[in-house]
């Protein structure tokens, strides 16, 4: 099968670290994929927020590349992106209207056919737990990891058809994979303020406060993410909240991809683990026989 | 040949204002086979009918056609007539110029025009018609309910005590349905077990009833008057007879440990031989066998044996098949609550705490696991908040089902005053949509609940429940305000959707009667003829028709079982003969009849030689069960299936009687 | 708080928002679950089930300048709860479609009509996104020049913010599509 | 003041001449259901309602007994309309009866339109117990329909 790959402006960007540990485990899984070439932005929230029709054509274009490209398979590791391109794919299956109006301006025909996977889908469907757990080298034992899935991966489901929207349990799945001990808390899927990151700060904080502080209460000592925007918000904006509700979080988040990296024997620099704003070496000193701390 | 008699009303002026009937019956005399026309002021008067009568006499008639009224009115009057003087009723047919002719029109010419019209077309289908007898089906006198909850009991003990025999199928090893779970009850607060119990033990003393618990009906034949009941009696493996509910066997049986009571529903747990309740009507246990060490350790155990004074235990018994025939069945098989756990939000199944309402009544209730004390499941703690959650399940297409079950609020309304009355100091939040209290007392009751008692009512939904440090936060609405709320709660009752009881669909399909598209059994009609189903000889009772309360229950059963005294005060049952008859000598057995009949009226009938052999397959028509609706007759590809009063050559010949 | 409700209006606004949202505001029974899971519902001035029902009897003007239509950020935990399948989500996208189609400036959120302004120039720039001058740009449009600064260069630091933007080759395209979209 | 106008569109439609080959005059014929339409219809007449007189009523249980081929030879015999009428759908006296007939008309259109029936000559509809003014306003407004039509008798079949 052909594996198109849809970065994304995220990853190539305030999240390269996403895409560089993402690469890495793709080639120590000997999988291949190949980015969408002359890929363009899909609008991500602000399309969709004030022109809908916009909203659909821009991920059509990379759609419409990939599958004339011969791709039966698009991998979009944002989660962002994997919900716009999938929903984008839906309204062309459904509204007949609007898909002439777009494949007219594309000039370019699209079936829809392809399966369009976000990066936990891809893992579980495409590669598969078998694959994943043989490659891993380094139990990650002793390690507390709380998953968060946030928004854009289950929701809506209809569209996104993906695990279940209020208990979703394939990021823990692979958490336990690694070795480490999922742990269970009650805001895996409340929204942590994603894309008003920049205008609203102050709800952003808010938000993703009651997340950090709900999953260090429950005891996790890392938090793994599957989105740039939830990685944003709770990396990036952690040292200003830990500031605004006087109290001490240092909870490294890390992507999905990362703590697979770090299983399968992959050293911390090679997965740019270092790019992230909260510090994860004193966590990851608890794994026992991790290569190359720094 | 046809020799008929055409009799022309002029309804005072009614008609003849605006019919020319002299004309209609001018006409009437010219048709070949008409051998009598008369026009009288008032045919159904009784110098009219005495007249119709005389005719008849007179010139030996073979039909009759009245040009009058419609036959919704006096149809049946000149039946009655024309029987009386040896005329097969149905060879009287009804041109309707009254209703779709003198009162509809004003044109007197083309008025009288139609009438003739409609008066040549009864003419040539009287010629066609043949003589039809009413279908009479014999009676037994025996009812068939299945279903013990208070409206198969109220159901089963009044056709009891109108002196006919009951047969009563419960599927679980006592009757009282879902009533006898529940604690006290709204609007007046009467407990439960207290009003039902005296009726369960009623049910099984009568004289005139006869109790299978852990029994279900498995196959049903036949119709009304008539119909063939097979009954499986599952193995207790105790000989009721000799058991006298001691209760030595299940203090006895060393499986006290991790077997969830359904009867508390998995608040407690309950040993593998066991009476689900202590009032259990009859008190006699079962044996679960799916759990019993006997069985699945081969034959080791068998304390219950030893501790058993009659020695009533046997460990050998078997399924028996019980055959019945009786004349009229009642289907009261009632309702399922939902399972809550598709609400992931609201954490059913992974918060201890958040309950259902039916478990909540078992928290209440002096029998239940706590014993009336109100104590949470997590840790035993009396809670000091709960927080109530209407509509789970209900008026949720979604996730769950549309329709509204009816009995939340008031029962919600329930819990939040025994809560208060139980707990002093303590604190209910309602969160509901709607609230719908419109029976006698009901409105009343939820007021006090805010009132008096100091329920606070939120209007709007919770979208998410959660644990905080040993706190259940529960995040609704307040529309009214325009808030979002956050409570604390020490524990959260759901309360959950009715749905029918699983495994309604089955019965309906082996009773052969119709069901909505949840598996509520529907009524006959809806109006005015509640308590039938669509198959004749066959009623319903209680919540097996949709969400409804006690009262109502009640008196559904009551209904049902006097419908059924109603058709067992006479011996027979009378079936008009406009049925569908079936032409053996045509008919190639490919029963697309029997495949558009709504009623299953339509069976294989094998036809042998004298020698017992095979000769052919052929369709036949139950007369118990056929309405005469007609839709055989299009489905039929031979042209051998026909209702009889509305024959194809009858229909060709009125459309020919039009001809231009 | 009284309206006077004007029947032609408000059907037009209705009919409106009816056809851009496929879906029928008569389906709300203002059971207010959407309201109830809202993230951001505290800092709302209409609840969403307000904003529903403002809809239905074509309250435009509220609706249109409402804070709640701007903080709405599309997680769909109302959509996804709703017991009766509304696009809930959908309808905050369709009003704001309309405001800004109407050309209102939201008066109290300013910055994140902005914020999508911004960025779709970008994309419409660039093919992509260029984070950089994305944050500058915004940061020129709204005034906030110095909030979130401190993260600015830690940020640089680890190499979350590119000196450079890469843009799309086909950029033609790209203009194309907002020509016959925008 | 409602009677006038009523009795002026009956007027109407009787001061039609008629021509010779013209469907000026027109025979109508409604097959009905006996529980629904034709109490619907009787419903009318007991509320004096006036409606067109060129329909003729044949009734029968259900609609679920019309045969298609009815219609056919209603045509065969000169109606120039047929009109089919039963219980709302979901109110079948028989349960299901409605449903069959509707299915079957589905079908039924096609063979009606294969030989050479002028669809628009047919028209289906439901006309409950309590609806008279329903019936009266669906036979006037198909009276007047099939006179608006082309009025040969050819024109019924039309590929012959």
């Amino acid at each position: 099968m052909k594996l198109a790959y849809y970065p994304g402006c995220s990853l190539k960007g305030t999240s390269f670290e996403y895409e560089v540990s993402l690469l890495k485990i793709l080639e120590t899984l000997n999988i291949e994929v190949k980015e969408i070439p002359d890929w363009n932005c899909c609008g991500a929230s602000a399309a969709h927020s004030i022109n809908h029709n916009l909203s659909v054509a821009l991920p059509a274009r990379n759609l419409a590349i990939a599958e004339n490209g011969g791709y039966e398979s698009v991998l979009a590791p944002c989660a962002a992106c994997s919900n716009r391109l999938k929903s984008a794919d839906y309204e062309l299956k459904t509204d007949d209207i609007l898909k002439k109006k777009i494949t007219d301006s594309l000039e370019m025909p699209y079936k829809a056919e392809m399966s369009i996977n976000n990066m936990l889908e891809f893992l579980i469907g495409v590669v598969g737990k078998d694959k994943i757990k043989s490659m891993v080298k380094k139990p990650l034992s002793g390690l507390k990891v709380a998953s968060y899935y946030g928004c854009l991966l289950v929701r809506p489901p209809k569209i996104m058809k993906f695990d279940d929207p209020e208990n979703p349990v394939t990021m823990d799945e692979l958490v336990a994979l690694t070795g480490a001990e999922p742990v269970d808390y009650s805001f895996k899927t409340e929204c942590c303020g994603a894309i008003n990151s920049l205008s609203k700060p102050d709800v952003v904080m808010a938000l993703t406060g009651n997340i950090l502080y709900d999953i260090k209460k429950h005891g996790a000592d890392l938090v793994v993410v599957a989105c740039p925007l939830c990685h944003s918000n709770l990396d990036v904006r952690q040292r200003e909240i830990e500031r605004k509700y006087d109290e001490k979080l240092g909870l490294p988040v890390l992507f999905i991809t990362e703590l697979l990296g770090l299983s399968f024997g992959i050293t911390p620099k090679d997965l740019a683990i270092d790019g992230h704003m909260v510090a994860a070496d004193r966590v990851l000193k608890k794994i026992e026989g991790l290569p190359n701390q720094q | 040949m046809a020799r008929i008699g055409v009799f022309v009303c002029w309804c005072g002026s009614n008609i003849a204002g605006t019919v020319d009937v002299e004309k209609v019956r001018e006409e009437a005399a010219k048709i070949p086979g008409v051998v009598s026309a008369l026009d009288y002021k008032y045919m159904c008067s009784d110098p009219g009918q005495n007249s119709l009568r005389n005719i008849i006499k007179e010139k030996n008639l073979t039909g009759i056609v009245l040009a009058a009224c419609s036959p919704h009115m006096h149809e049946n009057t000149f039946r009655k007539a024309a029987a009386k003087e040896g005329l097969n009723p149905y060879f009287v047919e009804i041109a309707n110029i009254r209703e779709q002719v003198s009162w509809v029109h004003e044109d007197k010419e083309r008025a009288t025009a139609k009438a003739v019209d409609l008066m040549k077309m009864m003419v040539e289908k009287v010629k066609r018609d043949k003589p039809i007898e009413d279908v009479r089906v014999p009676l037994n006198k025996k009812a068939l309910v299945i279903g013990g909850g208070i409206a198969g009991i109220q159901a089963a003990l009044d056709i009891a005590n109108g002196g006919v025999e009951v047969i009563l199928v419960e599927k679980e090893p006592s009757i009282g349905g879902k009533m006898i779970q529940l604690d006290e009850t709204f609007p007046t607060l009467d407990c439960s077990s207290c009003i039902m119990t005296p009726k369960m033990v009623e049910a099984n003393q009568h004289p005139n009833i006869k109790l299978y618990t852990y029994s279900e009906v498995e196959d049903i034949s036949g119709y009304i008057g008539n119909f063939k009941v097979k009954i499986k009696k599952k193995a207790r493996s105790v000989v009721e007879k000799d058991c006298t509910g001691c209760g030595e066997c299940w203090n006895a049986c060393p499986m006290h440990k991790n077997i969830k009571s359904e009867f508390n529903v998995n608040l407690s747990e309950r040993t593998a031989i066991y009476v689900p309740f202590p009032q259990a009507v009859p008190l006699v246990p079962v044996l679960d066998r799916s759990v019993c060490l006997h069985f699945k350790k081969g034959g080791k155990c068998q304390k219950c044996y030893d501790a058993c004074g009659p020695k009533c235990i046997n460990f050998d018994l078997q399924d028996e098949i019980i055959e019945e025939t009786v004349g009229a069945i009642v289907a009261s098989t009632g309702y399922d609550l939902m399972d809550t756990s598709m609400y992931g939000e609201y954490g059913y199944g992974k918060y201890k705490d958040v309950i259902s309402g039916l478990q909540f009544e078992r928290i209440l209730s002096a029998s239940g696991p706590t014993e009336g004390v109100i104590k949470r499941p997590s840790d035993g703690k009396t809670p000091q908040t709960i927080v109530f959650v209407q509509c789970v399940g209900s008026r949720d297409p979604e996730k769950g089902v549309p329709y509204c079950s009816k009995v939340c609020c008031m029962y919600t309304a329930k819990h939040a005053k025994l809560f208060a009355h139980k707990v002093h100091g303590s604190q209910s939040y309602v969160f509901y949509i709607d609230i719908r209290s419109t029976s006698k007392g009901y409105e009343e009751f939820v007021r006090s609940t805010m009132e008096q008692d100091g329920a606070i009512y939120l209007r709007g939904r919770v979208s998410k429940i959660y644990e905080d440090e040993g706190k259940l936060i529960v995040k609704g609405a307040d529309t009214l305000s325009g808030n979002q709320v956050e409570i604390a709660a020490d524990m959260v009752v759901l309360a959950t959707g009715v749905i029918p009881k699983k495994g309604s669909d089955k019965l309906a399909q082996m009773l052969g009667i119709s069901y909505d598209k949840y598996g509520f059994f529907t009524e006959s009609h809806p109006k005015l003829r509640p308590a039938e189903s669509s198959t004749a000889g066959i009623f319903l009772a209680g919540m097996a028709q949709g969400p409804r309360d006690i009262p109502e229950s009640v008196v559904s059963g009551s209904a049902a079982a006097s419908k059924i005294l109603g058709l067992f005060s006479k011996n027979e049952y009378e079936v008009e003969g406009t049925i569908a008859g079936v032409n053996e000598a045509t008919c190639v057995a490919c029963f697309y009849c029997q495949r558009v009949c709504a009623y299953n009226a339509i069976s294989r009938k094998e036809i042998k030689d004298r020698s017992g052999k095979l000769v052919k397959v052929v369709a036949n028509v139950n007369p118990g069960l056929c309405t005469g609706c007609g839709a055989c007759v299009n489905a039929c590809f031979s042209k051998s299936i026909d209702v009889k009063g509305f024959m194809d050559d009858q229909i060709y010949a009125e459309i020919k009687a039009l001809a231009i | 708080m009284k309206t006077v409700i004007n029947e032609q209006n408000r059907r037009n606004f209705a009919a409106q928002v009816e056809a851009m949202l496929h879906d029928k505001l008569a389906k709300c029974y203002q059971c207010g679950k959407c309201s109830a899971g809202c993230p951001v519902n505290f800092e709302m001035d209409y609840t969403p089930n307000q904003i529903i029902k403002m809809t239905e009897l074509g309250m435009e003007d509220k609706v249109l300048n409402s804070k709640t239509i701007w903080l709405c950020v599309s997680c769909n935990t109302c959509s996804t709860r709703c017991p009766k399948g509304f696009e809930v989500t959908g309808i905050m996208d369709v009003l704001r479609e309309i405001a800004e189609k109407k050309g209102i400036v939201s008066k109290v959120e300013k910055e994140v009509q902005m914020f999508h302004e911004v960025f779709l120039d970008n994309v419409k720039s660039n093919g992509r996104i260029f984070e950089l001058e994305l944050v500058g740009k915004y940061k020129l449009k709204t005034r906030h020049l110095f909030r979130d600064m401190f993260l600015a260069p830690k940020m640089l630091e680890k190499g979350k913010l590119k000196m450079h933007g890469e843009k799309i080759a086909d950029l033609n395209q790209i203009a194309k599509i907002f020509k016959d979209f925008e | 003041m409602e009677d006038k106008d009523v009795k002026k569109e009956s007027q109407n439609h009787t001061d039609v001449k008629i021509e010779s080959g013209n469907s000026g005059d027109p025979r109508i014929i409604a097959f009905v259901c006996n529980w629904c339409t034709y109490s619907g219809a009787d419903l009318a007449g007991t509320s004096r309602m006036k409606y067109s007189d060129n329909v003729r009523v044949i009734k029968l249980p259900c609609t679920g007994r019309i045969d298609p081929l009815f219609i056919v030879e209603a045509f065969k015999k000169g109606a120039k309309g047929v009109l089919v009428s039963g219980c709302h759908p979901g109110d079948c006296h028989y349960t299901s009866g409605n449903y069959h007939s509707r299915r079957k008309y589905a079908t039924f259109r096609d063979l009606l339109g294969y030989l050479g029936v002028d669809l628009d000559r047919v028209e289906f509809s439901w006309v409950s117990a309590s609806e008279g003014n329903k019936w009266v306003s669906i036979i006037n407004e198909f009276t007047d329909k099939i006179k608006s039509l082309p009025g040969k008798s050819t024109d019924i079949f039309t590929k012959k």
